[in-house]
């Protein structure tokens, strides 16, 4: 119990960590959506050559988004930053990297909104003149995001997930403040117990919200 | 018929294929204004793929279609037509409209932004009179009442009278519908042919797909029956439903019109 | 290009033992998974509130904390009640566990594609409700969530790097090691992204010749 | 960041940035700790002097260990100011400045825990060390001297993400022995008498593992200004007394460090 | 129709509410052997949740229905009658089949597997006869050409004709129909309206919910006509659709009957 009262201890150092949670994660996911409808634009391209070439290296990039860990990712985009040049700061480095690899997961979930749009949606705004990148922002994109809405809260609820592994570039948020602070006190349990609740409260809260959000659509 | 008139739409040797498949063959049709042409025949016979393609949502693969000066071309005789045919295709769709079996209203937008939408965005019109024509549309449709409700508020008959004065917003001389009562309750389908017959009387030129004889007897001036691809009888009516010269129109209709 | 070849050289072997340690972990947790996951999934469609809020609460705890957490709670926690399970088991257990709830919500969600009427159909013609399930809804579902279940496979493989805190040998560990010998952090990375990458096209490629096989059999 | 040229670092375009950047990794008691949100230790103290005497604020970042030395060829920071074993294969990369503490590597084992009397009785012991420090090396050789002389060698060695995972796991028993530097090792010890004793032979004195090694930083190859101006600054602080001040304080007891032959042979 | 026998379904003041909405309000029915009952009426009026009590595939509010002796409860009465229903249900479903709207068929099995997956894993019945027996029910409907072919390979008329052999394998004394057409293109109606007139001259009690007032009018010997959740009319086809006692079923049939 008495192992408790030093969560409560630094509690402040705890809740600073949670902010720049929250920070780095909505940072990246409004990035990755951008990065998401790109990718799903490109993949929607004809069958000319270069449109063709095109969706070929959205397949490849997309496959390795989702086949290789978080981590790996992080790094090689750290690395890869630096080599091309780019003088950015840690944590503009962990926010693209996390944005380029929630950007791969949105696509998909794009793809799969789009199936629910029916083919007759677009053609009826073709067939009243309206062109094609306003077809997809005004008619497609809305409704794909309010179909895929539980599929993009969850993406971003992965997002929040990932984040502890910033940690790496040393970005202070939840996750590397415990870990700082069980090496500092040699008391684990209680902080990793603080945390894991810190995030479920923030997770489920987020799910809970979007889901009464989504009743209230409904309804009308 | 004026046939001394220009025909609003004229069609030449159309062929449609998708791949190996040969969907329409050789259509010859001239359409002029006023007409309204009901098309049938059984199911598969290209009768949609037609319409489709006379508002460029189907590449063309082989003839021409001339809709007001402006033509699209088939890609077999020149792949460069498929970038000619989309230019055309911005000028073609400001005058023919379609209205489709399934409505396609826009779920996430109200029936006032169903009907405005385009004529804003597209027409860069001004908001204010487009608002005004829009309710004056609907009113002639006899949906004024719901215009702040979304589309799944509605029934089937009534999302479709909304779907025609969302088209009619456009100011089209053209109107094609393709079945636009089979995916109505029996209850509904009346109020909107009711609508069609309004739309018909006042003059519009339309194209219409459909499996009601009915309405196809009482409204159109001219009846096609497709079979195969082929335009296999194209005449008033009276001609068609009561004379038809091929075996395949006889066969059809003594299934349809006895249950 | 030198460098590079000098470097994997000296990193493969390490990243190849650490593959072995990665695919057990992987194939032994999705065990798990696909058991605690299908009985999970199950409870969640029973009528029995109770059972269903056992299933859901379990679900929830495991979707909304992150995986890296769960493990550090997983290796200090076991310890502190009692149970002195070796890392790679803690690793194994946890990773089965968090993976189940995945899996539970994707066999749910393929349930619930299903449309009512087949359901009906089968109760109208006296099929009782188990028999309906196994016999009917399962052969279904278990189609439709192919991919979502090859998905959420992969991301078990990929989750696994995350043991490397607990002292797992697995990949990741064997990479950060290679890392402290070469010093060329992104070439070592890249080599064992594409180790990850190549053991998840493979189970990609085992998914689509399910996936075959299985339009072939009933369209 | 530091600098964007893609030349060497000078010392004036430091002054001109205002700041030095130095990063490590603060879980190395008592190198360097965290206590609050603030970096402390010995290694902050002698960066602070430092960056005092070059009249530019320490930009003090916190790392993970594993990437660190990583991030300094990508320009990252401007000196890894972690502790860093000497080893060959480093300081074939980086430039190893001046040894700053004595770094061999040492066994730390539970408060009273008889069935280790002397580094010989490692057999079917679990030892721990952190993953890619130098330390895990000499533990490794060690092992395999040990096994070459016909003995049965560690039961297991396991690598933690950091020193202090393993000291609480040393505590709570689920490994036997913690190897880490000397230094660091009687800094723990100091601290906490009751928990943890080094492994030292019959008169008392620590047993060493493996021959003797040295802790330094490191500094890109090319910046050799910087690496010469913080060369200059130790030899300064152990003119002036400093340097054994500051070892009195966090360690217990001042030792002597040389400047040349440093660098063990490959 | 014999007045004298026992009725085969005897449906007792049934009602049936969702929530506040009442679908069915105070149902009095009885079905006799032999008879072919047409339920008609507009969308909403309660038709498919009437035949969905039958068979229990819904709760009932209130009321009772008696089948071959068992009988169904509502649960407004007594809460326990849940528990007794889904035992009388066993029962009751072994008499009464279904054929729906969508076919429902079994997309994971072929045309023959769906027709002998119930007599083989409800009855527990022999394979080899069972298959003897199925093989030549799907010959009655015209499909055994198809044993081995999947539900998805078959056009909706197919279907829906291998449908109504899956339900007649389970010989059921009395056979319900919810729309069975409704979701066939036009040139397949017939081919099953064609199998029902099959099964009605072989003597099967069926009762059919329909908007094929032809199929009503020449097959059915019975005609009951629902409205918000009534039975308004009931009687012969005669009396019903030329001489209709209510306003609202005049009103109804105006719209149904012509265009
Ligand atoms: N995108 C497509 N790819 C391949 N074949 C197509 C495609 N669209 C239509 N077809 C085929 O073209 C033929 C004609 O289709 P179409 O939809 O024009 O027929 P229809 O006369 O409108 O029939 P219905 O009455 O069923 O609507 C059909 O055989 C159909 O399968
Ligand atoms: N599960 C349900 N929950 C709530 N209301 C329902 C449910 N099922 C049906 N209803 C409502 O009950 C009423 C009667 O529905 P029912 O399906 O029986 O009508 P119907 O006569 O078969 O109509 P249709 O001709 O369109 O099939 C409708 O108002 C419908 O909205
Ligand atoms: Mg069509
Ligand atoms: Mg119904």
């Amino acid at each position: 119990m008495e192992n408790f009262n030093i969560v409560w201890h630094y509690k402040d150092l705890l809740l600073k960590g949670l902010g720049y949670t929250v920070f780095v994660s909505v940072a990246a996911i409004l990035i990755a959506l951008c990065v998401g409808m790109l990718l799903s634009v490109m993949r929607m391209g004809g069958d000319s050559l270069p449109s063709r070439i095109l969706k070929k290296i959205v397949a490849v990039y997309i496959s390795f988004v989702r086949g290789t860990p978080v981590l790996v990712q992080i790094y090689i985009i750290y690395q890869a930053l630096a080599v091309m040049g780019l003088n950015l700061s840690n944590l503009a480095s962990g926010i693209i990297a996390l944005s380029l690899n929630s950007g791969g997961f949105i696509a998909e979930i794009i793809r799969g909104g789009l199936t629910a749009v029916p083919k007759g949606q677009t053609e009826a705004a073709r067939a009243l003149g309206m062109s094609e990148p306003k077809i997809l922002m005004r008619i497609v994109f809305p409704q794909v995001f309010k179909v895929a809405l539980p599929q993009l809260t969850s993406e971003f609820i992965n997002v929040i997930k990932v984040s502890p592994m910033l940690s790496v570039l040393a970005i202070v948020e939840l996750t590397r403040t415990a870990q700082r602070l069980v090496t500092q006190t040699y008391i684990n349990l209680p902080f990793y117990i603080a945390i894991a609740v810190m995030y479920f409260v923030i997770c489920a809260g987020l799910e809970e919200l979007v889901k009464l959000q989504k009743k209230r659509l409904e309804r009308r | 018929m004026a046939e001394s008139r220009k025909p609003v739409i004229s069609v030449h040797d159309l062929a449609k294929n998708y791949g190996e498949l040969k969907v329409l063959r050789k259509i010859d049709m001239d359409i002029y204004k006023g007409e309204v042409v009901s098309v049938i025949g059984p199911s598969g016979s290209g009768k949609s793929t037609f319409l489709r393609c006379l508002n460029y949502l189907e590449e063309l693969t082989s003839g021409e279609i001339d809709i007001g000066g402006v033509s699209l071309k088939g890609i077999d005789e020149d792949k460069h037509n498929k970038k000619l045919n989309e230019k055309a295709a911005k000028v073609i769709r400001k005058n023919v409209g379609m209205v489709f079996q399934q409505f396609n209203l826009w779920p996430h937008k109200t029936v006032l932004e169903n009907v405005m939408e385009c004529p804003v965005q597209v027409k860069k019109a001004n908001k204010e009179e487009t608002k005004k024509k829009a309710m004056e549309l609907l009113a002639r449709v006899g949906m004024d009442g719901k215009a702040d409700a979304y589309p799944t508020q509605l029934s089937g008959g009534q999302q479709q009278r909304v779907a025609i004065a969302r088209t009619l917003a456009m100011e089209p001389e053209v109107i094609l519908f393709d079945e636009p009562t089979s995916a109505l309750d029996p209850e509904f389908v009346g109020e909107v042919l009711n609508v069609m017959k309004d739309l018909a009387q006042a003059g519009m030129t339309m194209i219409v797909v459909t499996h009601e004889m009915g309405f196809a007897a009482e409204v159109a001036n001219r009846v096609c029956f497709m079979d195969g691809g082929y335009v296999i009888e194209d005449g008033t009516p009276e001609e068609v439903f009561k004379h038809p010269k091929s075996d395949r129109a006889k066969q059809f209709f003594s299934k349809i019109l006895n249950v | 290009m030198n460098e590079f070849m000098h470097v994997a050289e000296i990193a493969l072997p390490l990243l190849l033992q650490g593959l072995g340690t990665t695919a057990a972990i992987s194939v032994l947790s999705i065990l798990i998974a696909m058991v605690l996951g299908s009985a999970v999934g199950y409870m969640c469609l029973s009528k029995n509130k109770a059972v269903e809020l056992i299933a859901r609460a379990f679900i929830k705890i495991f979707r909304c904390t992150p995986f890296m957490v769960q493990v550090y709670l997983a290796y200090y926690g076991l310890p502190a009640l009692g149970l002195n399970v070796s890392a790679f088991s803690t690793g194994v257990i946890i990773l089965g566990m968090y993976t189940a709830a995945y899996t539970a919500v994707i066999l749910e969600s393929g349930v619930s594609a299903i449309p009512k009427g087949q359901f009906e159909a089968s109760y109208a013609m006296g099929m009782s409700r188990f028999k309906t399930m196994v016999r009917i809804i399962f052969p279904q579902t278990l189609k439709i969530i192919v991919p979502s279940l090859t998905g959420q496979f992969v991301q078990t493989v990929k989750d696994s790097s995350i043991l490397s805190i607990i002292t797992v040998a697995e990949m990741t560990m064997m990479t950060k090691e290679a890392i402290g010998i070469t010093f060329s952090p992104l070439i070592v990375y890249i080599c064992a992204g594409v180790l990850y990458w190549a053991l998840n096209l493979v189970i990609e490629f085992a998914s689509r010749c399910i996936e075959k096989h299985n339009n072939r059999v009933a369209i | 960041g530091s600098s964007k040229n893609t030349g060497p670092l000078t010392l004036d375009q430091i002054k001109e940035n205002g700041k030095l950047t130095v990063a490590t990794e603060a879980a190395y008691e008592p190198f360097e700790y965290m206590d609050g949100d603030k970096i402390i230790g010995y290694n902050a103290d002698l960066f602070a002097k430092i960056c005092d005497d070059l009249g530019v604020e320490l930009d003090y970042i916190d790392l993970p260990f594993q990437g660190i030395l990583a991030g300094l060829e990508a320009k990252k920071y401007d000196v890894v100011g972690a502790t860093l074993g000497v080893t060959a294969e480093r300081a074939g990369k980086y430039t190893m400045t001046y040894p700053i503490q004595n770094g061999t590597t040492v066994f730390v084992k539970r408060k009273g825990d008889d069935s280790i009397k002397s580094i010989e009785d490692m057999s079917g012991k679990k030892v721990g060390t952190q993953t890619s420090c130098y330390n895990e090396d000499d533990t490794k050789k060690f092992n395999e001297k040990l096994k070459s002389e016909g003995k049965d060698g560690y039961a297991e060695l396991l690598k933690y993400d950091s020193f202090p995972e393993a000291f609480a796991e040393l505590k709570n028993g689920k490994i036997d022995l913690v190897a880490q530097n000397y230094a660091s090792c009687a800094a723990v010890v100091m601290r906490n008498p009751d928990d943890y004793e080094i492994v030292a032979d019959d008169s008392g004195k620590a047993e060493m593992v493996g021959t003797d090694t040295w802790v330094s930083w490191a500094v890109r190859k090319e910046d050799t200004e910087l690496s010469d101006y913080i060369n200059s600054e130790i030899h300064k602080f152990k003119e002036d007394g400093t340097l054994a001040e500051l070892q009195k304080k966090w360690f217990g007891e001042a030792v002597d460090l040389p400047e040349s032959d440093y660098i063990p042979a490959e």
